[in-house]
């Protein structure tokens, strides 16, 4: 295989293109003129192409592709079967908002460079961390990503976003000092910043070492990937964000840093059975309080916030219990997470477009102006809560089905809790959308704007009908979302192909 | 467009007629995992498949007139569909995609009324989900303990096993039935939803729990004998559960009769029909459980009738308390008939149907010699006839006592002509009432017991005895018409009152705009008898309001967990991470 | 009588206390102070300590710079030349992030006239 | 009733009683007399209990007088009722209650007046708000003299009515219709504004037939 | 063909007993008064003069057709009643039907009876037929708690079948179990809207009630079905509690001894208000009835 890869590295569709095509394209940004949406739109269907293509070349086993010498000491992209499946979803995921943006956003921050270079820059970032197999790349990938987040976060550059971009910087940079702290003792342990390598080695340092690393990364990692009690930032960064951002924040980021989080658990741990379980618990602790406190939202932006920080709880409760057909119905339950909450968002954005501020009152009734955007806005909660027929139902019955199968009901009656609570609240605001108010009590189009196109709408409904899909027909992704748990579970795997040996 | 989405929704609204005409072999979809859904028609769910075949087209006219919006067609085609799923699946996930659609359709369907609120939305959607958890959880079970999700008889339960999955399927049907003190929703979702879609929620939708409840004796043939025993001839479960049901017939019955708002007794009365569905499935038996159908049946037809009736006199005065209306029995005829049969109906008086089905049920009780049920279930039968009096009176009769009331017209086309087949059918299976145990027996042997088997459409009969619908209308017919013909042969005149005010008011002259009217009032006295005011003095809503304020509180609370402060942030990873570390090193071991 | 303590044990270990003094002082400041730019400070001096730990540990006295020049030719009695690269990648990101929070820093300043994460309210729910 | 009979109160009964029953009695089949011998064996009364009459209608009904074993038995309402009793005076603001009252009793009915203040006004005879001769505005087919009549005479009274009955005697509520104007008339002068509603006597005036 | 003769027959009889039992009443309460009283016939009387009256008040078609309803609900509930056993004769249709059946005839008339006072609009009567449900409510309870006691002990809801079953005086159900009757007894006289539960009609006393606007031939319809519903109560009486009657004398002699028997009770206990009435059935039937059926089922 390294040798097919290695007659012709330009040419050949090799995972490096997921990380290099989105830089190089930023970079060359003053190029692209006003082609610059379509173009991003364009690559990121191209990168959800090929990431598809390489994901139906590892059905049998990781691809391995070496950057400059091989493993274990040089550094080296690891393309399995989950990492390339998440990265189809995330390139995927930056391709509907670029057409989302593309048609719809008119604001003059949108329209700027910056914001295009932004995307392309946090595409790459995550990309990188999902492929990367090397821990110190793994920082690097973070902090661009991370870097571009707290950028877009203060995209609006008035005093909102500004707020949340210095507070998502001051928060990321304690992550990073974190992130950095568990490299560098990993490194001075183990002698090696290869991921394999060092699950290799991660079971012979001193135990009080390996308990400081272990918590040093949950909490830069927890940081990132939203588990309470390090997610206290969210709701403030998504409230301040424009939804653009934060759809991307919670449909793309999110979700790189979870499969970061449970790859190293995975792949480092010799036994992470002990590790899931504290991660379980800590999933349905951020579950519970989340939904929780979503119930007092009155903010459109903060509620989706919350709502998301409840569904990641859900997520790390089904990928801790290391259970394939769970740990499958987790990775299915992100995948419909991630569109769920992308259509969501950008049905915010859409109605912040059209009333004077995210809150309760100012969207009551709103659906009389915007019917389309209400439904869908009812079609994606109704994902959300685990209703049927649409996505979130299927993925919310694999996930409990796989426990029942165990026979561990506690996470069930806690994601029944959850579920209720988020019915609570989603279905009030959809009532506050649907309730018939006097129209003067509706902001008019802000003023000197272009209003969308209709064609704004088509990414909405692309989701939509992938929501209905997926929720009808579940065994369309079922072959490959079992592959992707199996090979998540699949430490030896995993380290065999990199390193050769069984560990 | 428009049309295309009418004609569409109104062929989705046929669809259980074509199914249950037409339906042969089962249809399966594959799950994930290697579970599949199937689909299939049982015994069971072809009589409830009937009921809707019958309650879905008539239900959707009142919604095809212009003055209704587009997406309520559209919704209600989403849950008939919804429903049919629920009915035709084999299995308990297929069975829970149809409840759940049915749910949130029916909830979009209330909650686009204007006049619906943040409570009874609220209500409404959390008492249908947490019944949609339940019985999600108990599905689950099953699953953990089968390995699958088909519906079929779960044998070999340990108690623990067998209390605990019969509790969670039971009180998610109980919810849906409306069973007391978990009734709450339905009077305020009735009474806010559109007018078109009270006739769905309570003819339709809520036969949809009675549906889940017998689906428990198939899914647990073991409960009614083996886990409590046996109690007076009877299974000690189904005496409970006949005893929740009555209880709830009762309360529901009084808490009627105290309404002011036509929608919202009507809700009340749903609630105390299905009360006796509830009794009757406790009772058991054969005669218990087509007591149970039939009178499932009844109530379909009934509430149709009743809601439509009703709906046309709000969308022709726009009044819906009792005080506001009277005297429309010269201006809507129609639905004054209407209104009537359904109430004699309602009431359980022969010669309509809704005699037979409570004579079934009386029948199953004085078998089981569950007599003090028997008088319990008497006693809300007597206390519907005040509020069936009071559902005839008040709008029909008496005074009209607002200005719309006085101007109003015959409701259109699409009230009435689901109105009169109702009152064709209703008065057919009266005089046939043979029909509602023919239909029903196909049930009985599904479930393994003996069918009732009626010598002829037009007896009801049971091993007690029976009656002849048939000579019993006849008889009460001729007799009827013989008193009038009598009557007018007798000497002297009759003379119409020269005005709506030549009563005998103790020699007063009342004046057209004194309120003569006795609408709202009617059934208030009843407060001074002890058992029934101290019932109206309670309720539950106080409960479920303190619940939720407790969880509001608590989310207060856990709001506070979030703070806005940076610094505040860091301290709380700094203060886990110490406590963590500490906790991880004290234990001393590794990852 | 130094000499006993210029050993590698003693280096490492002085190297750790160094930095964990740092590190408290960094965090000190992150949780007491409430300008802007003393936070992106003592964000900055945390990291310097996990950079100072990095080379400080990974190193024996005694060992060079692991640059082939002046006629060095091979690795030989260098340290090890990872956390060196490493550390300097830290370096020009942590500069790079720190650069951005302080022009976001200035920028907020001339909208809001404030520096104070304190009066930093315009997110919360009234 | 005066400009056509020219006579007035029990003027009139004189003539009345006077008449010539024969020819009725010729006229009536074997029905009517059976009907009309129900008719007296079975009286309801609406006992309107205005002034100290009130009270002697009491002890007609209890077991002194047993008023019932003449088939006398209180009716509640005017529609059930076959004779309406006026015990007493009647103030203008009563009478206009008597008066709905007694055209809201179905046909065939009757009046009996009770005491002398209703045949001439009575010990209130200078009053400035009774009627003095409630058979200007009432058709009385009966009246019992006294201030008050004992129960005993109030019996003779019913006893005579039901002969009279029985005997199919033209009753009171025939003038009242033949002579609906007469008596209208002399009700709005005395009512004035607060005349009745005409909707209990309009049927008399199209011609309604009974 | 037997219906044509036993029809009219079964009619005829009821109102005929019904008249005379009437009449019976009141000659009875005035001796108990000390007064001398009507004749025996007086309710003939009073019924034929009302169905000769001249006018009859209408206000509208319902208020017509209500005591037309009332009249033929009374009719079929006579017709459903056995009157005989161990004959053919005088049956009426009551093979078609059973007791709970006819419980729930004996409601068509008071239905028919709201209908028309409710069109009539005036708000006494409507008060009247609210006061006479609510009692309904309050009696019906014991009344069939005590008539399911009998269903179950012969284990039939036939009429006629339980009067087969009691063909001696041993067997009776008065003597086999007289707690039911007991139950049943004061339930059936507040049926019969007889003294001391007449509040709903109050014939004389009170303006509000159901009959406040009836008057003329519709009043006349009104007391006959009164009177016949009256009657054909009293004969199901008797044939669950008494063993029914072989020939009409037998019926008549036991309908006489149980008229005797209500009349009495009417005659010495004042009126209760509807709530008092209602809470009284609750209390001190229904208690009885309770234990009844812990005395006969549970022990």
């Amino acid at each position: 295989m390294d040798q097919i890869l290695l007659q012709s590295p330009l040419l050949t569709p090799t995972p490096i293109w997921l990380i290099a095509l989105p830089l190089l394209v930023a970079f060359l940004s003053p190029l692209w003129g006003r082609a610059r949406w379509p173009l991003l739109f364009g690559v990121h269907l191209g990168l959800f192409a090929l990431a598809l293509w390489l994901l139906a070349g590892v059905q049998d086993g990781p691809l391995i592709e070496t950057l400059v010498i091989a493993p274990p000491l040089g550094i080296h992209l690891h393309a399995d079967a989950v990492s390339l499946l998440l990265v189809a979803l995330l390139t995927f995921a930056v391709a509907l908002v670029a057409a989302f943006l593309w048609q719809g956003a008119r604001a003059p921050h949108w329209q700027s460079r910056q914001a295009f270079v932004l995307i392309m820059l946090l595409s790459a970032g995550c990309n990188g961390m999902l492929l990367t197999g090397d821990l110190f790349n793994l920082y690097v990938f973070i902090e661009i990503a991370g870097v571009s987040a707290y950028l877009l976060s203060a995209l609006r550059r008035d005093a909102a976003a500004l707020e949340a971009g210095l507070k998502y910087l001051i928060i990321g940079a304690v992550s990073a000092v974190f992130i950095l702290f568990a490299t560098v003792l990993t490194y001075i342990t183990t002698g090696t910043l290869n991921l394999a390598a060092i699950g290799m080695a991660f079971a012979d340092i001193p135990a009080a070492m390996q308990i400081l690393i272990g918590l040093l990364l949950l909490v830069g990692l927890g940081i990132k990937a939203e588990l309470f009690p390090f997610n206290v930032w969210v709701p403030e960064i998504y409230r301040g964000s424009d939804p653009e951002a934060s759809a991307l924040f919670s449909g793309v980021v999110v979700k790189a840093f979870l499969f970061v989080l449970f790859n190293l658990v995975f792949l480092i741990l010799a036994d992470p059975a002990v590790v899931g379980r504290w991660l379980m618990i800590l999933g349905g602790v951020t579950m519970v309080i989340a939904e929780l406190t979503a119930l007092r939202q009155r903010d459109l932006r903060r509620m989706l916030a919350y709502s998301s920080l409840g569904q990641v709880g859900l997520i790390t409760l089904a990928l801790g219990f290391a259970e394939t057909t769970v740990v499958a119905g987790g990775l299915f339950h992100l995948v419909n997470h991630t569109l769920a909450k992308l259509l969501l968002f950008m049905v915010a954005a859409l109605m912040l477009s059209r009333a004077s501020s995210g809150h309760l009152d100012a969207l009551t009734g709103i659906a009389r102006r915007l019917p389309l955007a209400a439904g869908l806005f009812v079609l994606g909660s109704l994902s959300m809560l685990g209703l049927p027929p649409l996505a979130g139902f299927m993925s919310k019955l694999w996930i409990m089905a796989g426990f029942a199968e165990a026979g561990v009901f506690w996470p069930i009656a806690l994601i029944l809790l959850g579920a209720l609570l988020e019915a609570a609240y989603f279905f009030r605001w959809i009532a506050l959308f649907y309730r018939p108010v006097p129209a003067p009590r509706l902001a008019s189009d802000p003023v000197g704007l272009p209003t969308a196109s209709s064609a704004v709408t088509w990414p909405l409904l692309v989701l939509a009908v992938l929501l209905i899909g997926f929720g009808l027909a579940p065994v369309l992704l079922e072959p490959a979302l079992n592959l992707a748990a199996e090979v998540l579970l699949d430490r030896s795997g995993a380290i065999e192909a990199v390193m050769g040996v069984r560990p | 467009m428009r049309l295309f989405l009418r004609v569409l929704s109104l062929m989705v609204v046929v669809t259980p007629a074509v199914t249950w005409f037409a339906w042969d072999g089962a249809l399966v979809w594959p799950l994930f995992g290697g579970a599949t859904l199937s689909f299939d028609v049982t015994p069971l769910a072809s009589f409830f498949l009937l009921l809707l075949a019958m309650g879905a087209p008539l239900a959707a006219l009142p919604m095809l007139r212009k003055e209704e919006p587009d997406w309520q067609l559209a919704l209600f085609a989403l849950l008939v569909l919804g429903m049919q799923g629920l009915l035709l699946a084999q299995d308990l996930v297929g069975f829970f995609i149809g409840w759940e659609i049915m749910t949130w359709s029916s909830w979009l369907l209330i909650v686009r009324s204007p006049r619906t609120d943040a409570g009874t939305a609220a209500s409404y959607i959390l008492f249908n989900l947490s019944a949609a958890f339940l019985l999600l959880a108990g599905l689950l079970g099953v699953y953990s303990l089968t390995g699958s999700f088909a519906i079929q008889a779960l044998v070999d339960l340990t108690l623990a096993q067998g209390l605990v999955l019969v509790l969670l399927f039971g009180a998610a049907f109980l919810i849906k039935i409306g069973t007391l003190p978990l009734h709450l929703w339905i009077p305020r979702s009735y009474d806010q939803a559109p007018e078109p879609v009270t006739v769905v929620l309570s003819a339709l939708v809520s036969k949809m729990g009675v549906y889940g409840l017998l689906l428990m004796l198939i899914l647990f043939p073991e409960m009614p004998g083996r886990w409590f025993g046996d109690w007076l001839n009877g299974p000690l479960s189904g005496y409970g559960l006949a005893w929740i049901g009555v209880i709830t017939s009762i309360v529901a019955t009084f808490k009627a009769i105290a309404q002011d708002d036509m929608k919202r007794l009507l809700a009340y009365s749903s609630i105390g029909q299905l009360g006796y569905v509830t009794t009757a499935i406790g009772v058991g038996g054969a005669l218990g459980i087509s007591g149970a159908l039939y009178h499932a049946l009844v109530h379909t037809l009934v509430s149709l009738l009743l809601f439509i009736s009703f709906a046309g006199i709000i969308a022709q005065t726009g009044q819906r308390r009792f005080n506001d209306l009277g005297e429309l029995i010269y201006r809507m005829p129609i639905s004054f008939f209407g209104v009537l049969i359904g109430i004699i109906a309602l009431a359980g008086m022969p010669p309509l149907p809704g005699f037979a089905s409570k004579f079934l049920i009386f029948v199953a009780l004085i078998e089981a010699q569950w007599i003090l049920l028997f008088a319990a279930v008497i006693l809300s039968s007597a206390a519907a006839f005040l509020y069936c009096y009071k559902l005839i009176y008040a709008p029909f009769l008496g005074q009209a006592n607002s200005p719309e009331a006085r101007v109003a017209r015959e409701a259109p086309w699409p009230y009435l002509i689901p109105q009169i087949i109702l009152m064709g059918m209703l008065v057919g299976l009266g005089m046939f009432p043979g029909m509602g145990t023919a239909l029903a027996d196909p049930v009985l042997a599904a479930l393994g017991l003996a069918p009732l088997d009626g010598p002829s459409l037009g007896t009801l009969a049971t091993p007690y005895g029976g009656y002849d619908g048939v000579t019993l209308m006849l008889v009460f017919g001729i007799a009827f018409a013989l008193v009038t013909a009598l009557f007018y042969m007798l000497r002297g005149q009759l003379r119409r009152a020269g005005s709506r005010q030549d009563l005998s008011f103790a020699g007063e002259v009342p004046t057209p705009d004194q309120p003569l009217h006795y609408g709202a009032g009617m059934g208030r006295e009843l407060r001074r008898i002890p058992l029934i005011g101290w019932i109206l003095a309670r309720s539950s809503s106080g409960f479920f309001s303190g619940l939720a304020e407790r969880v509001e509180r608590l989310a207060e609370h856990s709001s506070r967990l979030y703070p806005s402060q940076p610094w505040r942030w860091v301290q709380s990873f700094v203060v886990v991470f110490a406590v963590l570390l500490t906790w991880g090193l004290v234990r001393g071991g590794g990852l | 009588m130094l000499d006993a303590l210029d050993t590698p044990g003693v280096h490492h270990a002085l190297y750790a206390v160094g930095s964990m003094a740092l590190f408290s002082i960094g965090l000190y400041g992150l949780l007491t102070r409430r300008h802007l730019l003393k936070i992106f400070m003592s964000l900055a001096i945390m990291e310097m300590a996990v950079y100072l730990l990095f080379i400080g540990l990974t190193t024996q006295p005694g060992r060079t710079a692991p640059i082939l020049s002046d006629g060095l030719v091979e690795f030989a009695g260098t340290a090890d030349p990872v956390p060196q690269a490493l550390t300097l990648t830290a370096l020009v990101i942590a500069l790079a992030v720190l650069a951005l929070g302080v022009s976001m820093s200035i920028r907020y300043h001339q909208l809001t006239g404030t520096t104070d994460v304190e009066t930093m309210s315009a997110l919360k729910d009234p | 009733m005066y400009h056509k009979t020219g006579c007035e109160g029990f003027q009139c009964e004189d003539q009345t009683l006077g008449a010539d029953l024969a020819g009725v009695r010729d006229e009536q089949t074997v029905v009517d007399r059976l009907v009309a011998w129900l008719r007296q064996r079975s009286l309801f009364v609406l006992a309107y209990g205005t002034g100290c009459g009130a009270i002697e209608i009491r002890p007609l009904m209890t077991s002194r007088y047993d008023a019932e074993r003449f088939g006398i038995i209180g009716a509640a309402t005017p529609r059930q009722a076959d004779v309406l009793v006026i015990s007493g005076y009647l103030a203008i603001k009563t009478l206009k209650r008597v008066i709905r009252s007694y055209e809201q009793m179905q046909e065939p009915k009757y009046v009996i007046a009770l005491g002398s203040c209703t045949i001439n006004g009575g010990m209130y005879w200078d009053s400035y708000n009774t009627v003095k001769q409630v058979d200007h505005y009432l058709p009385v087919d009966l009246f019992v003299n006294g201030c008050m009549p004992r129960p005993e005479a109030l019996i003779e009274g019913f006893v005579a009515l039901q002969k009279r009955i029985a005997d199919g005697e033209k009753g009171g509520w025939l003038r009242y219709r033949e002579n609906l104007d007469w008596y209208k008339a002399n009700q709005r002068r005395v009512l004035g504004a607060n005349m009745l509603p005409d909707d209990t006597s309009a049927w008399l005036q199209v011609g309604g037939q009974a | 063909m037997r219906a044509l003769i036993d029809v009219p027959l079964m009619l005829l009889v009821t109102y005929t007993m019904g008249f005379f039992m009437y009449g019976f009443y009141r000659q009875f309460m005035a001796r108990i008064q000390n007064r001398r009283g009507p004749p025996i016939w007086q309710n003939l009387y009073d019924n034929l003069k009302f169905f000769s009256k001249s006018e009859t008040l209408s206000h509208g078609p319902m208020f017509f057709l209500g005591p037309m309803i009332m009249m033929a609900g009374a009719v079929t509930t006579v017709l459903f009643i056995p009157m005989l056993k161990d004959t053919a004769w005088l049956q009426g249709f009551s093979a078609s039907g059973n007791l709970i059946l006819v419980m729930f005839l004996m409601v068509v008339g008071p239905l028919g009876n709201a209908l028309a006072v409710g069109a009539s609009g005036n708000p006494f009567g409507v008060m009247g037929v609210t006061r006479g449900l609510t009692r309904l409510m309050g009696l019906e309870v014991p009344f069939f708690l005590g008539l399911a006691l009998i269903m179950v002990q012969y284990e039939t809801v036939s009429i006629s079948a339980i009067m087969a079953a009691q063909p001696t005086l041993a067997e009776w159900t008065l003597v086999t179990n007289p707690l039911i009757f007991l139950v049943v007894l004061l339930p059936f006289i507040a049926s019969l809207n007889a003294s001391p539960f007449d509040v709903v009609g109050a014939p004389v006393e009170v303006y509000s009630g159901p009959r406040v606007e009836f008057g003329g031939r519709l009043l006349g319809i009104l007391m006959t079905q009164n009177m016949m519903l009256s009657m054909a109560k009293y004969v199901l009486v008797v044939a669950l509690f008494m063993g029914g009657a072989s020939n009409l004398l037998e019926l008549f002699v036991k309908v006489f001894v149980l008229f005797m028997l209500t009349a009495s009770i009417s005659a010495v206990f004042p009126r209760l208000r509807t709530e008092q009435a209602v809470d009284f059935f609750w209390r001190i039937p229904l208690g009885l009835g309770v234990v009844a059926v812990i005395l006969t089922l549970w022990i």
